[in-house]
């Protein structure tokens, strides 16, 4: 007996939920989006907080009242004055009081951001590249080369991030002369939280290449010769985009969260051109002392950041709805 | 006491717990690290030291003061007609902790161990010919040539019992290249005060008091807990809330709060360790320096500008919380040759420094590398961070290379850098220690430290003079010939001396020792 | 199932070789033992006799063989720091982290699910609402923070709880262990909380999003369509069908409990293997840091094999499959 | 003029979305009557299973029951508290779904999920409840049934495993069995002996069946009864043979135009042009008005009541206008 259909077979949710959204970045930022972030007023206040928190660091050199990297302003006298006071020995006033080292606590904190974000956006983008292309090469190709992307995968996710951080920053810093390490610092550190970080988009791109590769068109634009390379970026990117951009926020988090606690560990950016997390490191030594400003502020500002950051990434999760894992 | 005794079992008992206490004083001491061994002769290294001066003992000890004083020997003199020997008159009646008697021989034994090849303590014995046992408590050491400073090395070098070591495999120092396990390395067999219990590495030991100790009076303290906690603020938060006693190092930016806590209170002094910088010298451009065609380090007008750019007042009273000697020679003033004239600093001077720095060609000035160990010294770090910030303000570029020590001593030893941070304590109290390894040309084992290869033939010949000088005037006096070099040849910038901050319960008393290595049998309580 | 084990430890092998390059190659890089061992004051031609002694002068190539075939044997040498054997060190280091290990991820692993469950049968409810939330201020504090925060608000402020160590414990001969003294006890709570956490978050995030989508399912609806209580198909149906990937994650993630225990085990002063690996880093103890990866390592594919014979016993498809894996 | 087993009166089912409120179902009323095969067709997303589902109060949040009541054996159930609502379940209105390879709980073995069933509903023992599991799989024709209740449900093929949810589904005895498209998933071979096993066992047990599909076919040779719906509307309801026969709806007829018969010309299985329209976006009026061959001004202005226009046949078209004041919901009809 012949297919006795007549209608071809939606399911029916299509019809009642008006748009679902999935895959395409495009229809993604489709005005549902906007409805979700529009009713969600945590997600609004998160994504206020987390702008705040960006522009302040991309325009820090003008609007920070001083410029805590410059010696000349500095006077180490000046240390340990507390907040909303001026300065013993210079005439600087200071909102969020003064570091040991006499630098005003606000300038530091906006500086910091600034190399904190730029570490963990770099090293947010080194990984999603990694992995997305491991991802991608895997999910295509499948077979031996897909065995190994994903047993490699394996271990990397079975080690803390922490750890193999430490590992790439001890293999640079063994390869780097001493000369050099300083000025290099920063991009060890964008290169070990990166290669910690990748695993996660390798494994849900190369997940979401699988299932499009077993599509149609694919399999059409194959047979017609068209590039791999050509028919991964305009195919299949495309449609994995949804995931990678949460798994991308949620990373952005960690690592901000990652160069703090290597700052912590004293593997990170040096103390003169202080992270989040060094200055956290620093004030750390003054949680007993009294001198309670030189933590609270930056530790409050990380967390402000990694949180604001985090809620975005959770409800972009929700909005997406993509199969994540 | 017993006035109160109504036979009420649960009274017995409580007020035997406290009979118990009253008699037995146990003192929980917490500091950043374990000994790392317990073979005396194993590591040359002042927590190593501090431990084992409990259960094994030396020749002669040094007090808080840093004058040497008797303890096994009672006496010991250069042997009449022989410049070159040494004699020492060892103790009667002492015994060690499994009940054998010490003799001369122990010390024979101790001595030939502690300058065997894989003893640590070798350096400090290098110049011992022979040791031999004249009868049972005298012991002559005979020297490769005369050595009147001999008896300061012997202050961390202890005496084992032969017989012991025998019986237990142990006559050789450890070989951990081989992988061998040694027995001496978690045994003891002391004739020190304490007897060690029980040892967990990095978390705690247990000693209690040696009842058949030579010493006439026992020490109030009969039990010893012993707690490495390497984390700063975990070490305060444990004595904070009674978890510790004594808390030997304290962060200098705690001392306030703690000393303003109720029943905790403070004990510093000065600690012989003296904190510098130092340049690196010679022709050759700096590689870390943006000055490709010359050593802005090896012009003195530079270098007198730097001194006069460092504030080392501010340091003290901002980086060091007050907790600090700000000096003007590497030198600390336990050590002979220190004196109060050698010790002043020039003010700061911004505008003059900036001169100088024009006068020696740098009007803008120029950058460099600062490499810095930042888990070895007090505050070592932020030290640093200060004085790149003081240096920027005449125009020197400084970029800070911070380290854990482990990574920044070879960058020392082996002259890789050209601006660094070092502190230097001087075990024998004897400014030759200084001279021999930080001002020598860096040859033979001479300079081991002189990480800037500075280099003066004139001083090099003056250093090694001292080494066999046996007229102690003649010796002081080309002493003070090379520091006033040293001085006005900046051949380094010395920031300060370090203070020793001891932070305890306040029924304890226990004095800061210069070399950091106090005994609990210091320790008086008040009642 | 023996040659999907077989396999499997095949896998393995390959997998610890890799480590072991890797441990190897890097500490040989990470600063100079010798300068660690040795006080600053250590003559430089006494170093070089001990760098000659540890065979710090061969080759590169005849080390790494030396380590590989010694660390076949369990044998990872004596450490540079305590000089005695560190496969002892370990051992006597292991039961600390393992109790605080399993102690953290029992508390993770039963809050997880039951905070991760809660959410997702009431994904409305405030409640629901404010454990989001309150876990997504969790996964932003660093740990680090976490611990120097609870010790200063319940050991220093409060005194309640023990600030550092794990307080008495007793020897079993071939364990010490923590949990038969109250000292002991109360050492645990703190590390164990602020350990479990990260984890804690993190499940429950997992179980959430693993039962909303199983609540999803054809066959959940077919549960209650056929009247089944509410009870039987939350904690029967749903439940059991979201511990599938939970085992794997929870499975990897025990794994990173132990190894994520370095920062805790700082904090605390917890005398178990992390501790002793940052202090080794901090003094380039190159046998311990070896041992310790290697270790990790062995952890990783112990825990991958039993979390896939547990996948075994929980996901039928997967006996007739042969299970081939994930 | 027996009680009919399920009467539906008035039935709306709608989705609020941030556009609005989307109505799935709106306004219908149907009688089934005990041991009757009641055929509810249309395309997909027309409602029909948002009906079923909606009977069994199965509506996946935020959908709800707007207005409408639904009456089973005389009680009305849908505004039962929950724990009532689910001992009618599988006790009195059985459920099967599309698709068998999705309905079964993977990790459970079939024994399990049977027992687990009859035992919910049936005051039996273990061991009598396993027996009666037993006897149900030999029921629906899954052979060697003693020995392959044990086999998980990935080990069945697919038509086996729809045979196991007709047994989970037919347990505890229900009165009505609501099947949702309950052979579209499977392979056309099987298709027909599906139907068969649900339609002879339901007979045995004297149960009604509601058999939603998009399937004519399978209605023209099992149901009773043909209810034909449109975005959300019932537009026409009938005994099969007369739908069939004489389809009065414009769509109807459209859909009885297609359904293949034996000889007849292959030229005529024609579709009906256009689709049906969102739910966002049903038109003013009929909602079949833009489809519509027969399409007339008022068609496009006012949503068409039902109209009986035959004893047990009703149409909702402006062809057949209302003749005094008769209105949907005072339906009446004869029992077969």
């Amino acid at each position: 007996m012949e297919n006795r259909t007549l209608f071809k077979d939606v399911p029916a949710e299509d019809l009642i939920v008006p748009v679902r959204v999935q895959g395409r970045l495009a229809r993604a930022l489709d005005s549902d989006i906007f409805y979700s972030w529009r009713t969600s007023p945590v997600t609004v206040v998160a994504t206020l907080v987390a702008l705040a928190l960006i522009l302040m660091a991309l325009f820090a050199p003008l609007i920070a009242p001083y410029d805590p990297f410059n010696p000349a302003s500095l006077n180490l006298m000046d240390g340990f004055t507390p907040p909303a006071s001026t300065g013993a020995f210079t005439d600087n006033y200071f909102l969020m009081g003064a570091d040991n080292q006499g630098r005003d606590v606000l300038s530091t904190i906006m500086y910091g951001s600034r190399v904190s974000l730029f570490v963990g956006i770099l090293a947010t983008l080194f990984a999603m590249t990694l992995g997305v292309s491991l991802g991608l090469i895997a999910g295509y190709n499948g077979g031996t080369i897909d065995a190994v992307i994903m047993r490699i995968t394996d271990v990397q996710l079975s080690f803390p991030a922490i750890l193999i951080a430490l590992l790439i920053f001890g293999i640079a810093r063994g390869l780097i002369p001493p000369s050099q390490q300083e000025s290099m610092a920063v991009w060890v550190l964008i290169l070990a939280i990166g290669l910690s970080n990748w695993a996660q988009f390798a494994r849900t791109v190369r997940g979401a290449t699988m299932v499009e590769r077993q599509k149609d068109y694919v399999s059409a634009a194959r047979i017609m010769g068209v590039h791999p390379i050509l028919i991964l970026l305009r195919h299949v990117l495309p449609n994995v985009l949804g995931p990678v951009l949460v798994i991308g926020t949620i990373s952005l988090a960690l690592a901000i969260i990652e160069e703090a606690t290597l700052s912590f560990l004293g593997v990170g950016v040096p103390p003169t051109q202080p992270s989040l997390g060094t200055l956290i490191r620093i004030g750390q030594q003054f949680l007993f002392s009294g001198e309670w400003w030189i933590l609270f502020f930056p530790a409050v500002t990380l967390i402000a950041l990694a949180l604001s950051v985090n809620l975005l990434g959770d409800w972009l999760r929700d909005a997406l709805n993509p199969k994540l894992r | 006491m017993t006035r109160k005794i109504l036979g009420l079992s649960a009274m017995l008992l409580s007020s035997t717990l406290i009979v118990s206490q009253a008699s037995a004083e146990t003192i929980r001491w917490a500091r950043a690290s374990d000994a790392l061994t317990l073979d005396p002769h194993s590591q040359n290294q002042g927590v190593t030291h501090n431990f084992a001066h409990h259960v094994y003992e030396t020749l002669m000890d040094r007090d808080v003061e840093g004058t040497l004083t008797p303890r096994l020997a009672t006496a010991w003199a250069i042997k009449d007609g022989a410049p070159d020997t040494w004699v020492f008159t060892l103790r009667e009646g002492v015994t060690f902790h499994d009940g054998a008697a010490f003799t001369a021989e122990d010390v024979v034994f101790s001595l030939d161990r502690a300058r065997s090849d894989k003893s640590n303590m070798r350096q400090l014995h290098v110049d011992v010919a022979e040791v031999t046992a004249v009868d049972d408590y005298t012991v002559e050491v005979r020297m490769t040539a005369p050595s009147p400073l001999y008896p300061n090395n012997l202050t961390n070098t202890f005496i084992m019992d032969k017989d012991w070591s025998e019986a237990n495999n142990v006559v050789e120092v450890q070989d951990y290249a081989a992988g061998e396990d040694n027995f001496a390395v978690r045994n003891t067999n002391g004739t020190g005060p304490y007897i060690l219990q029980s040892r967990e590495v990095d978390v705690r030991s247990v000693l209690t008091v040696n009842e058949n100790h030579w010493a006439e009076t026992p020490p109030e303290v009969t039990e010893i807990i012993y707690l490495p906690i390497s984390d700063a603020a975990t070490r305060v938060a444990a004595l904070l809330s009674g978890e510790v006693d004594i808390v030997q190092d304290v962060p200098v930016q705690d001392i306030e709060r703690l000393s303003a806590t109720d029943g905790i209170k403070i004990e510093t002094g000065p600690e012989n360790r003296v904190i510098y910088f130092g340049y690196k010298f010679g022709d050759e451009p700096l590689a870390s320096s943006n000055i490709t065609d010359s050593n802005p380090f090896n012009n003195p007008l530079v270098r007198e500008a730097m001194e006069l750019a460092v504030d080392r007042d501010a340091i003290q009273a901002v980086v060091m919380r007050g907790q600090s000697i700000p000096t003007g020679i590497p030198n600390p003033p336990f050590v002979d040759g220190w004196t109060e004239e050698l010790n002043t600093y020039p003010a700061v001077d911004l505008e003059r420094a900036q001169a100088l720095l024009a006068e020696a060609g740098y009007p803008d000035g120029f950058s460099v590398t600062l490499d810095t160990p930042n888990n070895r010294y007090v505050n070592d770090e932020a030290i640093s961070q200060a004085v790149v910030g003081m240096l920027g303000r005449i125009g020197i570029n400084v970029t800070l290379a911070s380290r854990p020590v482990a990574q920044h001593s070879p960058l020392v030893t082996s002259n890789e850098t050209d601006f660094y941070l070092l502190g230097w304590g001087v075990p024998t109290f004897d400014s030759a220690y200084v001279f021999n390894d930080l001002v020598h040309t860096k040859e033979g084992s001479y300079g081991a430290y002189n990480g800037g290869l500075y280099s003066n033939p004139d001083l090099d010949v003056m250093i090694q003079s001292l080494g066999t000088e046996t007229d102690l005037e003649a010796r002081a006096a080309t002493v003070a010939e090379i520091w006033d070099v040293v001085k006005a040849d900046r051949v380094l910038l010395p920031i300060h001396n370090q203070v020793l901050a001891y932070a305890m319960n306040d029924r304890i008393t226990l004095p800061v020792h210069p070399e950091n290595q106090p005994l609990m049998t210091g320790v008086t309580f008040a009642d | 199932m023996l040659a999907f084990i077989i396999r499997r430890l095949a896998q393995s092998v390959v997998v610890m070789l890799f480590v072991a390059l890797i441990a190897f190659i890097v500490f040989r890089y990470v600063g100079d033992p010798i300068a660690s061992m040795v006080g600053v004051d250590t003559r430089l031609e006494d170093q070089e006799i001990m760098r000659e002694r540890l065979g710090l002068n061969d080759s590169v190539f005849v080390q790494f063989f030396r380590f590989i075939g010694n660390a076949a044997q369990g044998e990872f040498g004596i450490s540079y720091r305590l000089q005695q054997p560190v496969t002892e060190l370990i051992l006597s280091r292991l039961p600390a982290t393992i109790e605080l290990a399993v102690v953290s991820a029992t508390i993770a692993l039963v809050f997880g699910v039951i905070f991760g469950v809660y959410t997702a049968l009431r994904p409305k409810a405030w409640s629901s609402a404010g454990i989001m939330a309150l876990s997504l201020v969790g996964v932003s504090l660093p740990t680090f923070l976490i611990g120097i925060g609870l010790i200063y608000i319940f050991a220093v402020e409060l005194g309640w709880l023990p600030s550092f160590g794990r307080g008495e414990v007793v020897d079993l001969g071939w364990w010490r262990t923590g949990f038969l003294t109250e000292s002991g006890l109360k050492s645990l709570i703190l590390p164990a909380i602020t350990l479990s956490l990260f984890q804690l978050t993190l499940i429950m995030r997992l179980v959430r999003a693993e039962m909303l989508e199983v609540l999803r399912t054809e066959y959940i609806r077919f549960a209650k369509a056929r009247g089944l209580t509410q009870r039987a198909i939350n904690f029967g149906h749903a439940l059991k069908n979201t511990m599938v990937p939970v085992i794997t994650i929870t499975g990897l993630q025990l794994g990173s409990v132990i190894a994520f225990a370095i920062v805790t085990e700082t904090v605390f002063q917890w005398p178990g293997v992390g501790s002793l690996f940052i202090v080794s880093v901090q003094v380039v103890d190159v046998p311990v840091m070896a041992a310790y990866l290697m270790f990790i390592a062995l952890v990783f594919v112990l825990i991958n094999l039993v979390v896939d014979i547990l996948y075994y016993v929980v996901d039928p498809r997967l006996r007739v499959d042969g299970g081939a894996g994930k | 003029m027996t009680e009919p087993l399920l009467s539906v009166r008035n039935l709306t089912v709608e989705f609020p979305t941030r556009r609005g409120i989307l109505t799935a179902v709106q306004d219908i009323s149907f009688d089934i009557m005990p041991g009757e095969v009641l055929g509810v067709v249309g395309e997909s997303g027309a409602g029909k299973s948002m009906t079923g589902a909606a009977i069994m109060r199965l509506i996946d949040r935020p959908g709800r029951i707007a207005q409408g009541e639904v009456i089973l054996q005389g009680r009305r159930i849908d505004n039962l508290p929950d724990a009532e609502m689910r001992k009618i379940r599988g006790r009195k209105i059985g459920m099967i779904f599309q698709d068998p390879l999705t309905s079964l709980n993977p990790l459970y073995r079939i024994s399990e999920q049977l027992i687990e069933t009859i035992r919910t509903h049936l005051p039996l023992s273990e061991t009598e409840a396993c027996k009666k599991a037993v006897g149900l799989l030999d029921d629906v024709g899954i052979p060697d049934a003693s020995r392959r209740i044990d086999d998980y449900p990935h080990q069945f093929s697919g038509g086996m495993r729809q045979r196991v949810v007709i047994a989970l589904a037919l347990c505890a005895g229900p009165d009505l069995v609501i099947a949702d498209e309950p052979t579209t998933a499977l392979d056309v071979s099987v298709q027909a002996q599906i139907i068969d096993v649900m339609k002879r066992l339901c007979a045995e047990n004297g149960a009604a069946i509601m058999l939603v599909t998009h399937d004519m076919g399978v209605i023209a040779e099992t149901a009773d009864r043909v209810a034909v719906m449109y975005a959300g509307r019932i537009a026409e309801i009938g005994p099969v043979r007369d739908v069939i026969k004489d389809a009065q709806h414009p769509y109807s007829s459209g859909l009885m135009g297609a359904i293949p018969r034996l000889g007849a010309n292959l030229e005529r299985l024609t579709q009906i042009p256009g689709s049906m329209p969102r739910l966002s976006a049903i038109p003013k009026g009929c909602a079949f008005n833009p489809r519509c061959p027969h399409v007339m001004d008022k068609c496009r202005i006012d949503q068409p009541q039902a109209v009986q226009t035959a004893p047990g046949r009703r149409v909702a078209c402006w062809l057949y206008p209302p003749q005094d004041g008769t209105t949907a919901s005072a339906e009446r009809q004869s029992a077969e």
